[in-house]
């Protein structure tokens, strides 16, 4: 029995949760609006954009490496030891100053993810346990490049990032990476590998994939995503802290679940996590401007994220 | 053609040809040159593909998308090209004549059709050398014989093609030479022109078989056993379901496949839901909704698929054959470790699963025996209703012959025995009487008299059904 | 018979079953070292010391154990404890009289927490990982209006003897405490048929319902154990510090985790057992303590303990090749 | 403004009781301010120690369109930039506690951190005679507190060469992590005769594990919460003396009092230097309460009503 080959159920198969938590995300910034008409403003919405740059950053590498059924828990660490070093190695004078800090920056990414990628892969470790390890040392190394927080920022480069182009230059810096991460994991063939792993890894050996590989390269990929955050929070700081990135590891993982993606790998679509970032950061900035108090804001929080999540389960009972 | 009991080496000498396996010693040539295969992705560069015994393919991944995995066709930007993944993939079927949807997550289908889209995967790599371990376990006849047409355009082509079967038809009907392994020794190859099924199993296991079914002694008589009435699920995969299973037979299911036979099984086992009918055991009214439940009144299901739902791969045969009847080697509050290891050994024996010893991780023995693990941790809880599901399953002739004598016995013991299997001549050998399914009803119940393939098959495709006879339908 | 590397089965079944012994040595070997490094480490005292310290991240690892055995997790686990610091501190009061009470509303309040989290994971499907830390950050929250932030209260005169530095001439109370759960908890694992079903459902959750095993009741019922025993820990530790402080559960999540996989566990479920997370307590604390003792500044301290988990993992707690 | 001000508190931190009484000490002044018809409406962030959510928790006050922001913050360089926003937005900024680094703001306000650890030194050299083995235990590694008082400590002690110093360790100003690396200095430390402690609740874990090694109280600094007052007081007669120069939690009603000066015209000094406030020897039974507990803060300017309410 052959069933019709029928393409608006399988868009459906594959892109119902990615609407349903665009719709979420949609009702929850309507309830806001309601409450307060500084929701909807210009400045508030880049305001959101702006505080929500550094973790969707994070939360799409995050995407990637939970498709491969990974998991890495350093993204933070990571966030923190580019920041530091960033700034640590800024020349404020020279018009070019900020050259060899950006491309600093970049590398100590992919150097930290390699070496998630390399232990995970040829060590044969869990990912849980080897970027809870690494935390710790990337974080340590951060305190031990810029023990007080402190240095400062080339200024036409922050300005350039904060407020370049009118302002929307992180938004469009955002789109921009939301796009290529999504043709990678959607749309390459190395996606479909790096699903594959997530989906059954020996079987992804057994048909050639090189295994080790595609991993090594997800976790360099998220780690230079997370270099990328470091950066951003460098112009936005105008400083550097070597404690600066120690939420985005779990907001990240959240944002990613939240918008869709299986925590047992395979499943997922960067386009949701966007979703989910803009969720987890519109909850905290609702919170201020309905005034909540600081210790409900807890309980909204943790019930909101619940509520996200259920939608899963509801369209999985279906 | 590779033969041989259940353990012999089959898979395991052709996984070291698909690089899975490294071999210790020994050269392997390929169109008479040495090659060195230490990884697949070598084996591929050899023009080696090979079907695995238990499938690779990728649950969260199309059809289209399994069958080019890592050979995705790209286009000017290094991206997959989804036109062209669908042409290729729709050509390929055309070609090969197996026809599936190719945009369907390869979860949504059942085992055969996922059996077909891995034979698929391997044949778009155009390989010199084939090589299919068991292709055919999970197949019903008419896929078997669309495989065999394609493995005949291969060969004519001057492919080669190694072939495992169980099904000793099978090996006679398309192979040209059987090489035979016990124990891992080669104990030789011949050509299968000149040598019959008893020479066959002498070779395999170095004496003759009393055919391949098990004489029967017993005549079912009238009492019944089990029920059931008017089985309707919600989701419409059954509607309206009656039969009754009656002391000593053994109750035969087929159809073809996606027809809710597996669904009738799992239903009555407490691992779906239902909306309306009624079943009873032994006259008592039985209900289940969950597995748990099922098992602890007497109903237990020997699943098909054994590597999901069957067994823990990475827990020893002991922990796996005991698991399901824990509560009856009890000392109090606690396991008795004694009684269980008794227990274990007795069931290795009976159904002589050949294992390293019983703490040994199950997903270390070759794929019939763990099968017969699934089969040991049911019979343990002495159940009144057991549920088969394509229970032979890569289980050789020998072994297949004992268990068909245990099937026997249950039946006669009083168990209902129901069996689900696509092996038409299984179910003829076996069952008194067979219950066709058709859409997720039942088109008919056929008595031992009435089965020949030919029938089931009409009952199976709807062009019979039980108010126009059989005989007569056209 | 022909000969093949099999690099996984036979090596790794004697892995299987060594690796829990295995940290017993290693446990060894860094106390050696330790008492090479600082003559006077392994003074009864300071073992006893050691031991007492390493008895509430034991006692919180217990839960973590059976969670991760099931393959799952807890992160709640750092908020339940300090809210069951704050209950428990709260009710007693500084009374003896009132320490059953205290315990039985901190277990209350870990069962209905563990309820919780199982109905989410169970029930909506949430991924344990998220359920659990979303159920967390609440707990914060609620904890957080339940004291104003300023938590009062005092640990009872007896609780504190208990978690004391030595009750019964160089053990502690809370040491003996933390045994006999220990072993109870090992032979819970190893031959009962609750425990057998946890490891077969660690291992494929679909098989185990196939097999019967009640495997939405057992989920649920170890969401709660891992809760229950994290509220314990909470109690034992207002013996410890005396009165409740809001930040004392919030290294446990990551602690009780390092604890289990050192301890040999494996992280995606049903393998390995509380043998091994007992030595792995001890293991994390002796680290931590003789980092400290050492006295390397933090930087160096946490580049320090990163690399040794690693070290430690890599050592034991390797997956299997592709190629086996 | 005709119907009064809005003003807000972007904090960093609910994690302990120390915040917990600066955040009540805001909103008492708030509230008293409020029945005065000086401000209209208050409003409290708390970040969770996320630097990054601070900065947006500050954008977002702006967007309310407060007319005063008083902010403590988890990094006092991060918040700059965003300070900076609010004051070209027109906002009256104060920082206390953890002050803000940035020119750009009305004031900071809060006590002389170098001189806290100056005064615990000073403290501790005379308690010893300038001569003794000591070990320290220092905050979380990597804010400007920490090294502020550490920096004021050493400045000490580099003129004390005789007083040595074994062991460092960072208990975060937590009790548990300051008893824990206590009993592990105690256990490789044969003698200590002096512990220079950040305060924060590591005083009281520090005499806990003295008093549970069965070890002699030896002088130690300490910040003013009642837990280690208690301690003090008791084991007074033993022999340990302390002293507690203290952050009080009143600071942040201090902030907010000065930036009302802002809005209303005054002109403020950019750096209030709070007086310190050090509980000795001599005065520690008057700021001691008995029947609190061990988290409140001594030093407090909230009433006891509120502060009843407070730790109910
Ligand atoms: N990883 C392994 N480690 C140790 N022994 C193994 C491993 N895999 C398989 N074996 C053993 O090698 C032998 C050959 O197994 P193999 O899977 O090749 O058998 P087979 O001939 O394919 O049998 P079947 O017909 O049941 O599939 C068996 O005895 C099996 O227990
Ligand atoms: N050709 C097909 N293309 C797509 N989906 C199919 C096809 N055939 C069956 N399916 C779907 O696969 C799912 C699983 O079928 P299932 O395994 O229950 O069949 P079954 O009734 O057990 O048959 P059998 O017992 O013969 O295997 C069903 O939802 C069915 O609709
Ligand atoms: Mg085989
Ligand atoms: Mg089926």
């Amino acid at each position: 029995m052959i069933k019709k080959n029928d393409n608006k159920m399988h868009f459906w198969q594959r892109n119902s949760h990615t609407v349903l938590i665009f719709a979420f995300l949609a009702v929850l910034m309507i309830i806001v609006s309601l409450f307060s008409d500084s929701f909807f403003t210009e400045r508030n919405l880049k305001n959101l954009v702006l505080s929500a740059f550094p973790l969707l950053m994070v939360a799409l590498g995050q995407t990637l490496v939970l498709l491969t059924g990974g998991i890495d828990l350093s993204l933070g660490a990571i966030v923190s030891l580019t920041n530091v070093s960033c700034v640590t190695l800024m020349n404020t004078e020279s018009s070019v100053g900020w050259i060899p800090a950006l491309a600093a920056a970049v590398l100590i990414g992919v150097l930290c993810g390699g070496l998630n990628g390399l232990i995970i892969s040829k060590g044969r470790l869990a990912p849980i346990i080897v970027t809870l390890a690494t935390t710790t040392i990337f974080e340590g190394i951060a305190l031990f490049v810029m023990s007080s927080p402190g240095g400062r920022v080339h200024s036409g480069f922050r300005q350039f990032f904060i407020r370049g182009i009118n302002g929307y230059f992180p938004l469009i810096v955002s789109i921009v990476v939301v796009l290529l991460v999504r043709m990678i994991s959607n749309q390459s063939a190395y996606g479909r590998h790096l699903r594959s792993l997530g989906g059954n890894e020996t079987a992804a050996y057994s048909t050639g994939i090189k295994v080790d590989r595609v991993k090594l390269i997800a976790y360099i990929l998220a780690a230079v995503l997370a270099a990328l955050a470091g950066i951003y929070l460098t112009a936005r700081m105008n400083s550097g802290d070597a404690t600066v990135g120690k939420n985005y590891s779990m907001n990240a993982i959240t944002s990613s679940v939240v918008g869709g993606t299986a925590m047992t790998g395979a499943i997922g679509d960067p386009l949701g996590t966007v979703a989910g970032v803009f969720i987890v950061t519109i909850i905290n900035n609702m919170l201020n401007l309905l005034g909540a108090s600081s210790f409900y804001q807890f309980i909204y929080q943790g019930g909101i994220l619940i509520a996200a999540l259920s939608l899963s389960a509801l369209r999985r009972q279906k | 053609m590779l033969a041989g009991e259940n353990g012999a080496g089959k898979s395991t000498i052709l996984k070291i040809l698909a690089g899975i396996y490294h071999a210790d010693a020994g050269d392997i040539n390929i169109r008479g040159e040495k090659r060195k295969i230490t990884s697949p992705e070598q084996s591929q560069h050899a023009g080696v593909a090979m079907v695995f015994q238990e499938l690779t393919l990728i649950d969260e991944l199309t059809v289209e998308e399994n069958i080019f995995l890592h050979t995705e066709p790209r286009n000017r930007f290094g991206l997959v090209d989804r036109k062209v993944l669908r042409q290729n993939t729709l050509a390929a079927m055309d070609r090969f004549g197996i026809h599936l949807d190719p945009g369907i997550l390869v979860s949504r289908l059942p085992v055969a059709l996922k059996q077909m889209t891995e034979i698929l995967k391997v044949l778009v790599r155009e390989p010199e050398i084939i090589i299919l371990d068991e292709p055919t376990s999970a197949l019903a006849s008419q896929e078997v014989q669309r495989l065999f047409t394609i493995i005949e355009n291969l060969t004519s082509l001057g492919k080669s093609i190694v072939f495992i079967s169980h099904r000793l038809e099978e090996v006679f009907a398309i192979g040209h030479r059987v090489t035979v392994l016990k124990d891992g020794k080669n104990v030789d190859t011949q050509p299968l022109q000149g040598l019959d099924e008893g020479g066959l199993i002498r070779m395999m296991i170095g004496r003759s078989l009393e055919g391949t079914y098990p004489a029967k002694t017993l005549t079912p008589n009238t009492e019944t056993v089990f029920t059931v009435r008017g089985l309707t699920s919600s989701d419409g995969r059954l509607n309206n379901i009656s039969f009754d299973v009656k002391r000593g037979e053994v109750f035969g299911i087929a159809g073809l496949q996606g027809h809710g036979q597996s669904d009738l099984l799992t239903t009555i086992a407490g691992l779906k839901a239902y909306n309306t009918g009624e079943m009873s055991i032994q006259g008592e009214p039985y209900h289940a909704s969950h597995a748990d439940e099922a098992i602890s009144k007497g109903v237990a299901l020997v699943p098909s698929d054994r590597k999901s739902q069957g067994l823990m791969l990475d827990l020893s045969v002991r922990h796996n054959a005991a698991i399901s009847s824990l509560s009856k080697r009890l000392k109090g509050i606690f396991i008795d470790l004694p009684a269980e290891k008794q227990f274990v050994q007795q069931t290795i024996d009976m159904l002589s699963i050949k294992a390293p010893n019983m703490d040994s991780p199950v997903h270390t023995l070759s794929g019939g025996n763990q099968q017969k693990v699934v089969l040991g941790k049911m019979l343990a809880l002495h159940p009144k209703v057991i549920l088969f599901d394509e229970p032979t399953r890569g289980i050789d002739v020998e072994s297949k012959l004992e268990f068909y004598q245990l099937m026997l016995q249950l039946a006669a013991d009083g168990v209902a025995v129901i069996m689900n299997s696509s092996d038409l001549m299984e179910v003829i050998g076996m069952c008194d009487r067979v219950l066709v399914m058709y859409e997720g009803r039942v088109s008919g119940i056929l008595t031992k008299d009435e089965m020949t393939e030919e029938t089931i098959m009409r009952f199976a495709m709807g062009v019979a059904s039980q108010d126009t006879p059989a005989g007569n339908a056209s | 018979m022909f000969r093949m590397r099999k690099a996984g089965t036979k090596a790794s079944n004697f892995k299987l079953a060594q690796s829990q012994m295995m940290v017993y040595l290693i446990l060894i070997f860094v106390l050696l070292i330790a008492q090479l490094a600082s003559p006077g480490y392994l003074a009864l005292n300071h073992v006893a010391g050691i031991l007492r310290l390493s008895s509430f991240l034991g006692i919180a690892a217990i839960g973590q154990t059976f969670a991760i055995l099931i393959g799952g997790i807890d992160l709640s686990i750092a908020n339940v404890i300090t809210f069951a610091n704050v209950i428990a501190a709260q009710v007693m009061s500084g009374s003896d009289s009132n320490m059953l009470a205290a315990l039985l509303w901190v277990l209350l309040m870990g069962a209905a927490v563990g309820v919780i989290n199982a109905l989410g994971i169970r029930f909506l499907k949430i991924p344990p990982f998220i359920m659990t830390l979303g159920v967390g950050t609440i707990i914060r929250g609620i904890f957080l209006i339940y004291t104003n932030g300023a938590p009062k209260g005092n640990a009872a005169p007896l609780l504190r003897a208990i978690c004391g530095q030595s009750m019964m001439g160089i053990v502690s109370g809370i040491v003996i405490i933390w045994l006999i759960l220990s072993i109870a908890v090992v032979i819970i694992q190893k031959i009962t048929p609750y425990g057998r079903q946890i490891y077969a459902i660690g291992i494929n959750e679909q098989a185990s319902r196939y097999s019967g095993i009640p495997t939405g009741r057992i989920i649920f019922s170890v969401y709660i154990l891992s809760a229950v025993f994290a509220a314990l820990a909470g109690y034992f530790l207002v013996g410890y510090t005396g009165t409740s402080f809001l930040d004392v559960g919030s290294d446990y999540n990551t602690t009780t985790i390092a604890a289990v996989v050192i301890g040999g566990t494996a992280i995606t479920g049903g393998k390995g057992g509380y043998i091994g997370t007992f030595a792995g307590a001890i293991m994390m604390t002796v680290l931590n303590d003789f980092l400290t003792i050492v006295n390397i500044p933090t930087a160096g301290r946490q580049i320090a303990q990163g690399f040794i988990i690693l070290a430690l993992v890599l050592v034991y707690s390797r997956g299997k090749k592709h190629n086996q | 403004a005709e119907e009064g001000y809005k003003v807000a508190l972007v904090n960093y931190s609910v994690g302990n009781s120390w915040r917990a009484q600066m955040v009540a000490e805001f909103e008492a002044e708030a509230k008293r301010l409020q029945a005065e018809g000086v401000i209209s409406e208050y409003f409290v962030t708390n970040s969770n120690d996320d630097i990054a959510k601070e900065i947006s928790d500050v954008e977002d006050m702006i967007t309310k369109g407060v007319d005063a922001i008083v902010i403590t913050a988890a990094s006092p360089t991060a918040l700059a930039p965003v300070v900076e926003d609010a004051t070209a937005a027109g906002i009256k900024v104060v920082s206390f506690d953890n002050v803000v680094e940035t020119d750009q703001q009305v004031a900071t306000v809060g006590i002389d951190e170098k001189e806290f650890g100056k005064i615990c030194a000073d403290f501790l050299v005379e308690a010893l005679g300038g001569k003794g083995k000591i070990v320290v235990l220092n905050g979380i590694a990597g804010t400007a507190t920490d090294a502020l008082r550490w920096q004021g400590a050493e400045e000490v002690f580099a003129n004390h060469p005789e007083i040595e110093i074994l062991g460092t360790a960072n208990a975060d100003w937590d009790y548990a992590k300051g008893k824990a690396a206590m009993e592990s200095m105690l256990s490789a430390y044969p003698q200590i005769d002096g512990v220079w402690s950040q305060g924060g609740a590591m005083t009281q874990g520090a005499i806990d594990a003295f008093i549970a090694a069965g070890r002699p109280l030896v002088p130690m600094s300490g910040e003013g919460n009642n837990g280690m007052i208690r301690a003090w007081v008791e084991n007074r007669d033993k022999g340990f003396s302390s002293i507690a120069p203290s952050n009080p939690t009143y600071t942040s009603a201090e902030a907010l009092r000065v930036a009302i000066k802002a809005l209303n015209g005054e002109e403020v000094p950019s750096n209030v230097v709070m007086d310190m406030e050090v509980v000795t020897p001599e005065n520690v039974d008057q700021y001691y309460k008995p029947d609190m507990p061990d988290s409140y803060w001594v030093l407090t300017q909230l009433d006891d009503e509120v502060l009843a309410d407070l730790y109910k």
